[in-house]
């Protein structure tokens, strides 16, 4: 069977097992013994315990399938490459595992026992995989079936692995936090091996074009992070400026004004929003908005570049709407309605209900939001890539053009520059400062907001 | 103890110098009726009492007073109320001075996740009834007194006010509505979760207000509603059965729902 | 196991790329292979990552491979790497059509972007960019302020731009050509420095993009390839520079200064391994493919002549390897 | 007048005035503000379905054709590969050159260059599936160039000519006198996977490898980001390490997404050997994007319950995880489905992370699993703006249409299940 | 009316036959001491009153007695509390059984946003209770009958438990706790929203229930007190004063602030 069809294989034996499970601890019970936890505690028992170790197996197979049967692969090689390098090794495996697959290629009749090697083995691992995952299931169905006894504390068993599941989940953000930086910090130490980390830090000028041709090691360019920061900071300042006031009075708009018609509407409308991809929020940002921006700025008296902050900031303020006003509209609608009722009992007004009962007694999910938004807003790339340029200039002018810290990460990664020039390597450094700087503020961000949480009820 | 249909109200249900009079005033949740074709005058400077069993309706109708239930979306309110003779279910009457003129304390003591001092503050600062902090500080302080609550809380007016007792927290609900200090104040058993001499501070309160204001009261407590009440209304089942001034109410009934439930208490 | 033939690299050459794999996967039984657009830069890092069917078989690429990735190569056993010059890629400097077409010379061309050119006073004297109009550098031009689209400095379009336009038209200073002799790197800095005072912007690699804002903006100019150039005549036109006009045969003879050579590198050591990687090599040599009417013609890229063209394909059937430099 | 003169009434009269003019202000910045959402919403669906809607028409010419079988040099009607090899454009093209008397090569290329590069390929599925025909003539709508698309669907009407020269649109002109030239339903926008020809290039590879990859994300981003919520909500002992973890979750949402993409690039395919440019992998890459947007929406819903619900319950004698997964949960599961809709939807959206792990890619094949080569909507899109050909501007706005009516759809299907699990307390 | 430090208890504080057993057990909110030392025997089938002034810590303890302060999480016991002999603060103790052993009533109704059915059904539910669905409706309908609630409600078993009333709401939370039959039912103000007919019918329900379960019952009724309980123990600000059989306390008192507290109430 292959991977597929195994897994719906355990799931139906997990389902069979929970099933099992359920009536013996009722058969148990309606033989008068007193249950320490309910029968369904005793099925969910069986069932984890016949699922959860398959699907283990079956994740832990799936990883080291591969290089297993590539050595057991190797030793049917023909000894000349056997012997060989390990390039010529690899290539004569991916000719076996093609041939084997049944491509059409001119092989040396000494693979051909490679090949048939493979054939075979596949099947036995695939017999091997099959058998084993069953048997484990069955063996985890007889297992838990005999311990189930009427003292048998199912509930706490089951509730302690559950919880351990739970514990797992929140440790793969962990996890990926360590596989970022894992993915990094390499490359971020060899970009720092060239360019010195206080003026990367600290520098005010980001030009990374004219030191860094060919095959030129050294670099005397300008890789001052500091107008990336900047132009981070004024485009995500700009679109917050849009994206926050425009949703949240929108959350309160929808949860505590509109009909509940209307809102069942609007809300998901809004939501759309947020899944436009980019590039088409881009070309919007660049051909409609830059240049109105432009005339506006033009009409005004100002000299307004046709890429400016302003037109990406607004842009993506658009953007991130919903994860403003969808957000905060959820946990708005969940203060309990006493609440309101305290407030407007008193004569309070709508709005000013919403001011000063709902919107600081929801205040932590919407700081949550705002956050989100926030972060979102940094790490977008292909609006302001588009509409803002990619001149890294130090202003505050909106009507500038600037860049981001991200834009540049992605447009030195896809350059054509070699692997090792700082300019690439450039990426992986502005990547780790900004995670760094990003901790930094959400680290204050934390302390802020416990500091203003308000419990009700 | 059935009840009749098409029940008129026995007794005096009207009075001479009424603050607030409710005609025909009918409520549905939803397809639901809770209260039938109600109609009742609660006088000047008086303190009505509101009784009946549990589920008959006298929160609903409470609510119907300040137009409460505009929140409840599935509440429709038919009838006509009218405060100092304007309907206040008239589409052009504006909600919020109605109910900074109609106080109202809940029957579940529902304190903003705020300061003590903000949750009595509040009021008094969206009407701007104090123009600065000292003035406010004596609103608080007052209204935390006539609520018996201030020797409890006044080293503690900057905790949260959900972290109060029950009976404090009622309390508390009680002093932010008299911090507004409202014409007509409708009180939905405001000493149930109160100790005896609580009970009678809230009691002096009510008699103490009755001067220059309107008191609605609903209580299970017989005793209360003959202390403080100069008027009782029996409420059963959604309709109103017997307004009759108090004493009456409780000696000598009109209304043999009245009596059993007058008696079932007592005997 | 990989039985596709898979193509990373340049996204300059993708277009070309693709049409020749659509081709390929439809007119024979082999599978249509993947090719993915990288930019040639990260195109060869995969490429050179190793061997074996979890590394791509070919990789595109607007410019040359550096010697530094041949090293590269080396280290991870790509030792026999195949390169076919498959054709050349014009950068055309265009603006508008509805503003009147420009006539520049390189030298001018320097003028207007450069960062650090020479004083006009002072031609001993390098100073930073003075000119704001375009009228200031030739009086025949127009009084419109100087403003020109380009790709960012990680673009092999802009290394190009640089290297030929930028450079060709700084070493006729006399100052700078001096400087190559004495002080190469400065030389360099020098020619490949673009202005950063709003002259030129650096506007990201959507070309569709960029023809889009000259439309929008007549005093605009813009730095990109030919085929868009071509593809948008009714919008935009290329400048005459040096006084060739940007057209086909221009480029294609070599007389049009602007233009790059495209190439594709290939595995040696894949043929046989990964089926159909020959017969995709031979197919995108083939006159149908690259000859003056093939259909990477049709779509936009410049052809070798027929000579050169059978050179390649004859590298491509004989898999001639790579000399290391 | 000093305020102490006034009675309380007038006081709140006094400030009625004012508040009342706050509580519309108010109100009409909240009607503003939806309306601005909703209008840029408007404005973008406008603008793509004005420029995409063409995209579902195609050009073509009805024509005859004698299926010469001498030409094609098939001997046996049932030699598949004879079938398959037989050159169809060389046929196509001799009976037009014979029928438009085109003599010298220039008119030639002129001529070919009218019909698009997949006539033939069209012309040989029609004989795959019906050998029989060898022989006949029979009458084919031909697939046209897209510059001959684009002229027929557009430039005709603004007088342009596009690309086409003189003598082709003489040729165009008389077709058109004849009643051949005509639009129909662009089918193989919705059969074909990519390709470099404008006409023949269609989105079911994408479609596919999006709801692929979607899968993948959604299967493993709603479970994961829901566990975790739950654990650090309630679970979790309130420590340093847990707000470490906190912050970190914080921290992975301003993490750009195309660093994601280097993670999946050196963790999931350098370190776990998954295939470059498969659903899986990108799955597993948006996964993690998505993940911190589930959790932090899952936190603040779970945060928002009150908190006398899990007392009640822990007074029946509730254990913990009861509590949670039969009251919490329950409530908080509206919020929780808010946070997947929006990261689902920025998923959907995304194309970044996915250059780094070869899914910015040209694939043909349309895939059939999560394992095979393949490519999605947004990068589609992405690549097709990318493109030189006019005729792919429209397409990439079809293809926009199409996406928006999956995340339509998609984001439909969740928001019934929240409508349905909403209520207040 | 001051407090003594390092109050000594007045009375029978301690019984011969004890189902709890409260052994100095104090509480903090934060810094703040809510309880003093408090020492307390609960006997079996008795019911014991626990009255005081509002703030007093009634509450608190009576959180206490099932470990329900857990939940709070500022919140801080110290002492030894025994149920049947074991140390409930033991760390291992699980608390689920523990809270199935020993139910609450709560001072503020909190019912489940869910159907009233399935508000009584959660219990049984969770513990297993019920075998069948008939098994189930049963266990409900009889809550719901001994909580007097059954025919206000038997018609919408399925609406939603928050649209009662406030009354109906706290008989809902007692029929609720009394389907998982617990040994010991802590009833914190259980009647305060009710009338007297369906306070009266939940009195008889204690009366019925003392048979074979140990109830302590929070109550600012003196009356109700003295109906239906066998001890009565005063708290004032947190300190336990006097602890006493019920007709004792409330005719000859033991301590002056439990006397005040009585005749302030009488007087
Ligand atoms: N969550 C809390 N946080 C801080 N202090 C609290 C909290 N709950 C109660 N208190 C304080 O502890 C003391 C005892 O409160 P408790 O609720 O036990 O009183 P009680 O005797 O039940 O009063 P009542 O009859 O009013 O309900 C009071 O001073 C109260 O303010
Ligand atoms: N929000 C609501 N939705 C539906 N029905 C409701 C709602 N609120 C109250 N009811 C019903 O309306 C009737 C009257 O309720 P109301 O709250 O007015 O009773 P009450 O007289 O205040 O009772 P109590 O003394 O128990 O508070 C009851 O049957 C109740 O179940
Ligand atoms: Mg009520
Ligand atoms: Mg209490
Ligand atoms: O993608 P390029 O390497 O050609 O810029």
């Amino acid at each position: 069977m292959n991977y597929s069809s195994l897994i719906i294989a355990v799931l139906i034996l997990l389902a069979g097992a929970y099933l099992l499970g359920r009536n013996r601890a009722r058969q148990i019970s309606a033989s008068g013994n007193r249950l320490h936890s309910l029968p369904t505690h005793y099925g969910a028992l069986m069932a984890l315990w016949t699922g959860l170790p398959p699907l283990l197996l079956l994740l832990l197979w799936s990883l080291l399938e591969g290089p297993v049967t590539r050595q057991l692969l190797i030793a049917q090689l023909p000894d000349a490459i056997q012997t060989g390098t390990s390039t010529q090794i690899s290539l004569a495996l991916s000719k076996v595992y093609n041939l084997a697959a049944g491509a059409e290629l001119a092989a040396a009749p000494e693979l051909q026992r490679a090949v048939q090697h493979l054939q075979d083995l596949q099947q036995r691992t695939r017999l091997l995989q099959t058998g084993m995952v069953l048997a484990l299931a069955l063996i985890g169905v007889a297992l838990t079936w005999r311990r189930i006894r009427a003292d048998l504390r199912a509930r706490s068993e089951v509730e302690a692995l559950v919880r351990r599941l739970l514990f797992a989940s929140s440790g793969i953000a962990v996890l990926t936090t360590f596989g970022i930086l894992a993915s990094v910090l390499y490359e971020s130490w060899q970009f720092f091996g060239k360019v010195n980390i206080f003026e990367f830090m600290f520098g005010t000028s980001w030009s990374p074009q004219i030191s860094l041709r060919a095959d030129q090691s050294g670099s005397s360019g300008s890789f001052g992070a500091v107008p990336l920061f900047a132009g981070t900071l004024l485009i995500s300042l700009i679109a917050m400026l849009i994206a926050v006031p425009v949703g949240l009075m929108s959350a309160i708009y929808l949860s505590e004004y509109a009909a509940p018609s209307v809102r069942q509407f609007a809300k998901p409308a809004l939501e759309i929003l947020a899944g436009i991809p980019t590039v088409v929020y881009g070309f919007f940002a660049a051909l409609t908005v830059a240049p109105l921006v432009r005339d506006m700025g033009a009409g005004l008296g100002l000299d307004v570049s046709s890429e400016s902050a302003l037109a990406a900031g607004l842009v993506m303020g658009i953007m991130i709407i919903p994860f403003v006003s969808s957000l905060s509209d959820d946990v708005i609608n969940a203060v309990p309605q006493s609440l309101r009722d305290g407030s407007y009992g008193l004569g309070a007004t709508r709005s000013e209900t919403v001011k000063k009962v709902v919107l600081p007694a929801a205040l932590p999910g919407i700081v949550g939001a705002i956050m989100l938004a926030v972060s979102r807003a940094i790490g977008e790339t292909m609006i302001v890539a588009m509409a803002a340029g990619l001149a890294a200039n130090l202003t505050a002018n909106p009507f500038d053009s600037v860049t981001t810290v991200t834009v540049q990460i992605v447009t030195l990664l896809v350059g054509d520059q070699e692997f090792d020039s700082p300019k690439t390597l450039a990426a992986f450094a502005l990547g780790l400062m900004l995670f760094l700087t990003t901790l930094v503020l959400n680290f204050v961000a934390l302390k802020v907001v416990k500091k203003y949480r308000e419990q009700y009820d | 103890m059935n009840i009749i249909d098409n029940h008129k109200t026995r007794g005096a249900a009207f009075c001479d110098n009424p603050k607030l009079k409710a005609r025909n005033v009918g409520v549905f949740y939803g397809e639901k009726q809770a209260i039938f074709d109600v109609s009742l005058d609660i006088g000047a400077n008086e303190v009505i009492a509101l009784i009946g069993p549990s589920g008959c309706g006298k929160s609903t109708f409470l609510r119907c007073l300040n137009r409460m239930n505009d929140t409840i979306d599935i509440c429709n309110v038919t009838g006509e109320i009218l405060l100092d003779g304007d309907n206040i279910y008239d589409p052009k009457v504006d909600v919020v001075p109605l109910r900074a003129r109609v106080g109202m304390v809940f029957q579940k003591p529902n304190p903003f996740p705020k300061s003590i001092y903000d949750n009595i503050a509040y009021g008094p600062r969206i009407h701007g009834l104090a123009t600065s902090r000292v003035e406010l500080d004596e609103i608080v302080e007052k209204s935390l007194q006539r609520a018996g609550l201030w020797n409890e809380v006044k080293d503690r007016l900057h905790a949260p006010g959900t972290g109060l007792s029950g009976g404090q927290q009622q309390r508390l609900c009680i002093a932010r509505t008299i911090a507004v200090d409202p014409e007509v104040i409708l009180m939905d058993e405001p000493c149930s979760a109160l100790d005896p001499i609580a009970t009678a501070k809230i009691e002096e309160l009510i008699d103490e207000l009755r001067e220059n204001y309107t008191i609605a009261i609903v209580t299970h407590s017989m005793q209360q509603a003959a202390r403080v009440s100069q008027r009782t209304a029996y409420f059963h089942l959604g309709q109103l059965i017997e307004v009759n001034p108090t004493d009456q109410v409780f000696t000598t009934p009109d209304h043999e729902l009245t009596e059993a439930y007058i008696t079932g208490r007592f005997g | 196991e990989r039985d596709y033939i898979s193509i990373v690299g340049s996204s300059t050459v993708y277009p070309f790329s693709t049409v020749t794999a659509e081709r390929f996967g439809r007119s024979t039984n082999f599978p249509t292979p993947k090719v993915e657009s990288t930019g040639s830069g990260g195109g060869l890092k995969l490429f050179c990552s190793g061997v074996g069917s979890s590394t791509p078989d070919i990789t595109n690429s607007s410019r040359q491979i550096k010697s530094s990735e041949i090293e590269l190569c080396a280290k991870n056993g790509v030792i026999d790497v195949v390169e076919l010059m498959i054709g050349y890629d014009g950068i055309v400097l265009a603006n508008s059509v509805k503003a009147p077409r420009m006539d520049i010379s390189l030298k001018e061309l320097f003028l207007a972007l450069g960062k650090m050119v020479p004083d006009a006073k002072n031609p001993n004297q390098l100073i930073e960019n003075p000119y704001k109009t375009w009228n200031q550098i030739n009086p025949a031009f127009p009084a419109t302020a100087i403003e020109v689209l380009g790709p960012p400095p990680t673009s092999g379009t802009r290394d190009a731009f640089v290297e030929l336009a930028m450079e060709g038209g700084c070493k006729q200073f006399p100052l700078i050509a001096d400087m190559k002799k004495t002080d190469e790197k400065k030389f360099k800095a020098v020619c490949h420095g673009l202005r950063e005072d709003g002259g030129f912007v650096e506007a990201g690699e959507n070309d569709n993009l960029i023809v889009q804002k000259l439309a929008a903006t007549p005093n605009a100019f813009g730095i990109f390839g030919f085929s868009f150039l071509e593809e948008n005549q009714d919008k935009v036109q290329g400048s005459i520079v040096n006084g060739k006009e940007p057209t086909y045969d221009a480029i294609s003879d070599g007389d049009y200064p602007v233009s790059r050579s495209m190439f594709v590198y290939a595995k040696k050591a894949h043929v046989g391994v990964i089926p159909g990687l020959q017969e995709f090599l031979l197919e995108m040599t083939s006159k149908r493919a690259m000859g003056e009417d093939g259909y990477m013609s049709e779509k936009g890229m410049i052809t070798l002549s027929e000579d050169k063209r059978k050179d390649v394909e004859e590298t491509a059937r004989t898999l001639r390897v790579l000399k290391a430099k | 007048m000093t305020d102490s003169s006034l009675t309380t009434r007038q006081k709140v009269e006094r400030s009625m005035q004012y508040r009342r003019g706050r509580e519309l202000r108010f109100r009409a910045y909240g009607l503003a503000s939806v309306l601005f959402g909703l209008l840029c919403l408007l404005m973008v669906f406008g603008d793509i379905l004005s420029k995409g809607l063409t995209a579902f028409q195609q050009t073509v010419l009805s024509t005859e054709i004698y299926l010469d079988q001498d030409y094609l040099g098939i001997s046996r009607k049932s030699d598949d590969q004879e079938l398959f090899n037989a050159d169809y454009e060389g046929l196509i093209k001799s009976q037009f050159r014979e029928r438009l008397g085109v003599e010298n090569r220039g008119e030639r290329r002129q001529m070919n260059a009218l019909l698009s590069a997949g006539a033939g390929w069209q012309l040989r599925d029609v004989i795959a599936d019906n050998p029989e025909l060898l022989g006949s003539t029979i009458t084919v709508a031909v697939l046209l160039d897209d510059e001959v698309d684009q002229w027929f669907k557009h430039y005709r009407h603004a007088g342009q000519t596009g690309k086409l020269s003189e003598r082709q649109l003489q040729w165009l002109q008389q077709w058109q006198g004849d009643g051949r030239l005509s639009t129909q339903f662009n089918r193989l926008f919705f059969t074909n996977g990519d390709s470099r020809e404008p006409e023949l290039a269609g989105i079911r590879g994408a479609i596919t490898g999006t709801f692929l990859t979607l899968l993948v994300t959604l299967l493993l981003s709603f479970p994961i980001g829901v566990a975790a919520a739950i654990y650090l909500e309630e679970f979790a002992p309130k420590n340093k390490l847990t707000e470490f973890v906190e912050i970190n979750i914080n921290n992975l949402a301003a993490v750009p997404s195309i660093i994601f993409g280097l993670l999946g690039l050196s963790i999931f395919i350098g370190v776990f050997g998954v295939t470059r440019s498969t659903p899986l992998v990108g799955g597993l890459v948006l996964t993690l994007m998505t993940l911190p947007t589930i959790i932090i929406s899952g936190r603040a819903a779970i945060k928002s319950v009150p908190p006398s619900i899990r007392e009640a319950a822990y007074g029946l004698g509730a254990s913990k995880m009861q509590v949670v997964f039969h009251h919490v949960l329950p409530l908080a599961l509206p919020g929780m489905l808010t946070g997947t809709i929006i990261g689902m939807a920025q998923a959907l959206g995304e194309t970044a992370p996915l250059l780094m792990i070869g899914m910015v890619a040209f694939v043909v094949d349309i895939p059939g699993f999560i394992n095979d080569p393949s490519t999605v909507l947004p990068v589609q899109i992405f690549l097709w703006a990318d493109s030189p050909e006019r005729a792919f501007m429209e397409r990439t706005s079809g293809a926009i249409i199409v996406l928006l009516g999956f995340l339509i759809t998609m984001n439909t299907l969740a928001v019934i299940l929240r409508r349905r699990l909403e209520r207040r307390w």
